[in-house]
């Protein structure tokens, strides 16, 4: 069993998924030769050949409705959007083909896609190379979102992305790329979509987040702990469908709880998920609900990017005052 | 206004391949493939059951029992004559009103009525069953034309996408990109253009400053062609080879020009913009006199041929629209069937509430 | 004073812009002799002649880009997206140049351009004619979301828009287009953006809306004051950015909540809404908040649009509801 | 891999204008206004001087004094030659890698380092105010151009908007839409298409079959051209008419035919996937030497002129890195100034929480 890097993870996972099903294809803007900007592609090319580990041309309106017309024909082509940025000229065919090929045919048509793309701050790229748009997505019938954020959920969860049959965006935080090593196996082993995983347990609070926040909001709860306050830490992963039984029952032991996520603020996914316990947990809270999350700016170019970033002091106070109401 | 001028055969180097003028008088030999009464005769009933059929749709929106429809009077050449050159193997995307095309490949007249009823079931094929629904976002579909050619492709089938797209599509980058992609891979994709000179309200002077559309595959490194796209047996030979060459590797783009006799769907009144006379000049090039013309000359189309055939045009027709009228509408929980392969749970209670009638 | 239709409003409002101020430009697909495929534009052309009133090419990216170049520029041009399920070409210049011009460049170049366009369902068009993505704008910072609910407020929201220095995006509802008609004085007084208005007064529950729902809720209320509850009818009119206070005020007093949106339901910004108040106003709140909202599915086609229309019996039923929730 | 074979001057349709071989030596007379000392030193100048600045940036990137920065190395010509083609009143709307273009047209070399370091005051140019910042969507400054040329014909001013693209943005919808729509304005704007043969690891080939890029201009009705861009006499006439053009109305394409000579961006390591042995042979062909060996022929550069310069231009460029160095950062609350025009009440709050040095 090899220790890596999530980016390896999810390379080792799209080599499987060619390696089992020959209608899997990668395409992309230099995911051939070049294995992609960030090599999560590496090696296929010399694996599996032109035909299936594509360079396209560089135009991601193209790509993402390709992808409708390969999966209608029965192709699982993953697509890679060299960063989250540029998915933009993508989103027409995200929204009005990929997410709707099955119910505008009443399932005669379908669209196994998934496209891949880095999110997110934290290597101080140009402009353009940082955004958290999830809840763009997550906003859209008909797709799932899902987040990995380990090296092994990486690859179980990409797995199960390409499997599944209908599309699904496939968000990578580019902070985590090669953050951690973890020893992953290369069994097939898919993970669980559409579900919450529970990174932590506590029974003082419960802390909501996904991605590449997952390890601010860790060591927050480290921190926290070393104050007396156990925090139960969830990772969303899949933010739709969102299984929001995983929260409502951690809160409805917990009575508190921060949403962490590095999007800005006003009509992130943090929203929804305070919604819901709004809605369906109001008599648990035993404080009102938190949100520690990007501001509603523009995202700054790489010198201020920290500054942005929600970090794990702003989690941590946001904690401890949650837990300290009364 | 007369914007569309320089959009006629003006161009010597983009030459306008063509078979029957006007009056249906044959310029040129008639490709020995199609010369025959059967295959011409086909062709001719295909375009009046469409018009028919069209006419049909028109009138049950005026009456309230269709949603918004587009019309394709006029266009119908161009549309059964892809039809009639398409592969059953091959892959239609078609724009909005390429019914012509749809019902020559099989798609029933029901199924249209029940799309454009807005019902969705209507887009479940019986007969072609992979090709593409209508498309409704301008030039969407060309992107999909890419994926599927290259499906053909990766399994070394000998079969072609045919992508349709109206002159106004033509203004949009997916159609560029998508001609472009089809060039570097080689792929077995055919474009046609259904230039009709009008989208909605803006002729194509003011889309493009190109003399022609199909000049526009030389930025793609393809093959551009024009045709008269009120000569069907022009149609059918132009994009019959062109299907050819693409099933062989080169893709093609196809200008066909035609014209849009109607409003631009049931919600327009093209009064507001054109005017009568430019139509009514125009009715004098419509393909389906301009092939009957040319069987009555031949001796191969008789007034009893005529009335056989609307008669069974008009039956068939009717019968559909019964069909249709028929139909049990969709129960609003359907809404939630084929969103996703396996509805996921989180959205059980959603589809309960309607069920419960409480939606 | 005439009594004009929401549509005829924006006419009238363009008009009058274009009129005080040479700079306001009106541009998009069919706005020129044929005056808007809802008339929107109608008589702009013969007003104001073919360089300030242009029929493009058919493409939205070209459109709104555009009016980042002519923004930049000085001009304030004044784009109509036929209808918003054409729109999603567009967002690349909106999300990555629109928003972001003024602060990329430190105020050295801005971007006053409005982007109008149609949005939901109500009149029975085909695919692509009915969508609420309202959400996606929100979440964007560097936009103004606004949307009109009555023709008064449709004119001098719109002035208001186009005076701005920044970028508005004016999201007009097509169910109302011609739903009313109401006397609008063409005397170029512009309406607040910014800011929430309250449509109806009262103590007993709060109902938070925008756009085309602002009637069924506003019926609702009716409904429901016959059954002795007083509703307060909040207009959130600006989505972006959002005027809190306002709904914060009236949630204070009444201690319930319902928000009513056309949208669907996940990462709607009903979302936005209720998590600002499990964060802001928990102790005032008597009653779990209530979503109103449209199904996380595909807008059907327009046989089932009733069907998924959030309809005034779901609006009373969740504020009777949440009313008697002790 | 050798794949951009084709694109060398293969299309005699589409030829290549050069006044200058790769040595150096005259091909043909050297346009009359360009013919003197001073115009071609200054040229040359300048290509000494985007090239000493740029390995200055690429130095202070790997010493971790800079961010993530793209070379322009190889490519001066085309960005040199842009610049002195340009008018002071029109607008520039570069990409990325247009460093010599800025430079000339009066941004510092301190404001284009402050931009790479990651801070946006580098983009508030206290010289041409009006040009638009770098554009790292590729493609997505082209409809920029078409509002800006839009704002020069309805104000009647005759200024041309540039625009400079990748070969690689050859393959995004918006460059069609964008040259297209110019056609049917008549706008003044003048697209350039920097050819350096390679996106990131992609060389053209897999962009396009068309033969020339140049081409793409027949897909938009406006004239397209091919010039040699490592001959900078040759872009600076060529975008010089081409500008001349455009300003009364006809809008232009040019491919300028360079080479990538280093990495795709300070990220990037090229060795990847192209031969070590076709970038040696690309360095016969670079433009700053070229010019070089033409101006030492004409006795119009000494070893004391080379000299002078090598002293001055490193002179500059060393102050602008000292400048670059000692800027103060911008406080974090910063990040709110410039957002909207006011600040929205509603955001006071999240300022705030960054002042206190709470975020
Ligand atoms: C992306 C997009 N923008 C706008 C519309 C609205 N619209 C529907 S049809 C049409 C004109 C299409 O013209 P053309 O491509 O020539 O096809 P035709 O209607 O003539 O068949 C427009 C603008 C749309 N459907 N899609
Ligand atoms: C829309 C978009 N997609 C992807 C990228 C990532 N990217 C940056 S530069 C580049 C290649 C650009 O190639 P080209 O246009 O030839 O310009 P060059 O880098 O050669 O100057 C890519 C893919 C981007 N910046 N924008
Ligand atoms: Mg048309
Ligand atoms: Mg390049």
């Amino acid at each position: 069993m090899a220790e890596v890097t999530l980016v390896e993870a999810v390379a080792m996972a799209l080599g499987r998924a060619m390696d089992e099903d020959p209608t899997v294809l990668v395409l992309g803007e230099d995911v051939g030769r070049d294995g992609g900007v960030f090599r999560a592609t590496e090696g296929l090319l010399d694996r599996f050949g032109p035909a299936r580990v594509r360079d396209t041309p560089l135009a991601e309106g193209l790509i993402a409705g390709m992808c409708v017309g390969l999966g209608a024909q029965g192709f699982r082509p993953v697509a890679e959007i060299q960063f989250m940025g540029f998915v933009y000229p993508a989103l027409d065919q995200i929204v009005n083909h990929a997410s709707r090929l099955r119910n505008r045919t009443r399932g005669r048509l379908s669209c196994p896609m998934v496209m891949r793309m880095p999110m997110g701050t934290g290597i101080k790229a140009p402009e353009h190379h940082s955004e958290s748009v999830e809840s763009m997505f997550a906003h859209i019938p008909g797709l799932r979102v899902v987040i990995p954020s380990t090296p092994s959920r990486a690859y179980g969860l990409l797995l199960a992305a390409i499997r599944d049959p209908d599309p699904v965006i496939f968000l990578e935080p580019t902070r985590l790329y090669r953050a951690v090593r973890e020893e992953v196996a290369d069994d097939g082993a898919a993970a669980e979509l559409d579900c919450c995983y529970v990174m932590r347990e506590g029974s003082d609070l419960t802390l909501v987040t996904w991605g590449a926040m997952t390890r601010e909001t860790l060591a927050a709860a480290d921190a926290l702990a070393e104050e007396g306050i156990e925090a139960e830490v969830i990772d969303v992963a899949t933010l739709k469908p969102l299984d929001e039984e995983t929260i409502l029952d951690s809160v409805g032991r917990t009575g508190r709880c921060v949403i962490v996520h590095e999007a800005a603020l006003t009509a992130g996914f943090g929203g929804e998920i305070a919604a819901r316990l709004a809605e369906k947990a109001l008599l648990s809270l035993a404080a009102p609900v938190r949100r520690v999350a990007g501001f509603d700016t523009v995202m700054p170019l790489p010198r201020l990017e920290d500054a942005y970033l929600p970090g794990i002091d702003r989690i941590v106070a946001a904690g401890r005052e949650t837990v300290r109401f009364q | 206004m007369n914007a569309v001028d320089r959009f006629e055969e003006g161009s010597p180097s983009w030459p306008v391949t063509r078979y029957l003028d006007k009056g249906g008088s044959a310029l040129q030999d008639i490709p020995s493939a199609l010369d025959d009464r059967q295959t011409l005769a086909a062709l001719y009933a295909a375009m009046v059951r469409t018009r028919t059929f069209d006419q049909k749709a028109v009138s049950l929106q005026r009456t309230g029992r269709l949603g918004t429809y587009a019309s394709s009077l006029g266009q119908e050449a161009v549309s059964v004559g892809i039809g009639a050159a398409m592969d059953p193997a091959d892959v239609l995307l078609p724009a909005f009103r390429d019914h012509g095309a749809m019902l020559w490949r099989g798609v029933t007249m029901t199924e249209i009525l029940q799309y454009w009823s807005g019902d969705e079931r209507g887009c479940d094929y019986a007969g072609p069953r992979e090709d593409f629904p209508v498309a409704i976002p301008v030039a969407s579909q060309a992107p999909h034309a890419v994926g599927v050619a290259m499906a053909f492709q990766l399994r070394g089938e000998k079969r072609a996408a045919l992508c349709i797209l109206g002159d106004g599509a033509t203004s949009k980058g997916d159609f560029y990109e998508s001609i472009n992609a089809c060039g570097v891979w080689n792929l077995p994709a055919v474009f046609v253009i259904n230039n009709n000179r009008w989208a909605i309200s803006e002729p194509v002077a003011m889309q493009t400053a190109a003399e022609t559309l199909a000049q526009k595959a030389v930025a793609a490194g393809i093959a551009g062609v024009r045709v008269d796209g009120n000569d069907v047996v022009a149609v059918r030979h132009v994009v019959g080879r062109a299907l050819e060459e693409a099933r062989s590797g080169r893709p093609q783009l196809v200008e066909a020009l035609t014209y849009r006799l109607g409003d631009h769907t049931t919600a327009d009144d093209a009064r507001r913009y054109r005017d009568d006379a430019e139509v009514s000049a125009r009715w004098q090039e419509e393909p389906v006199l301009r092939l009957r013309n040319y069987l009555v000359a031949r001796d191969w189309w008789s007034k009893a041929d005529e009335e056989a055939l609307i008669r069974q045009v008009r039956e068939d027709v009717d019968g559909a629209v019964e069909a249709y009228l028929a139909l049990p509408p969709q129960p609003p929980a359907a809404m939630f069937d084929h969103l996703y392969a396996v509805l996921p749970p989180s959205l059980a209670a959603q589809r309960a509430l309607l069920e419960d009638g409480d939606g």
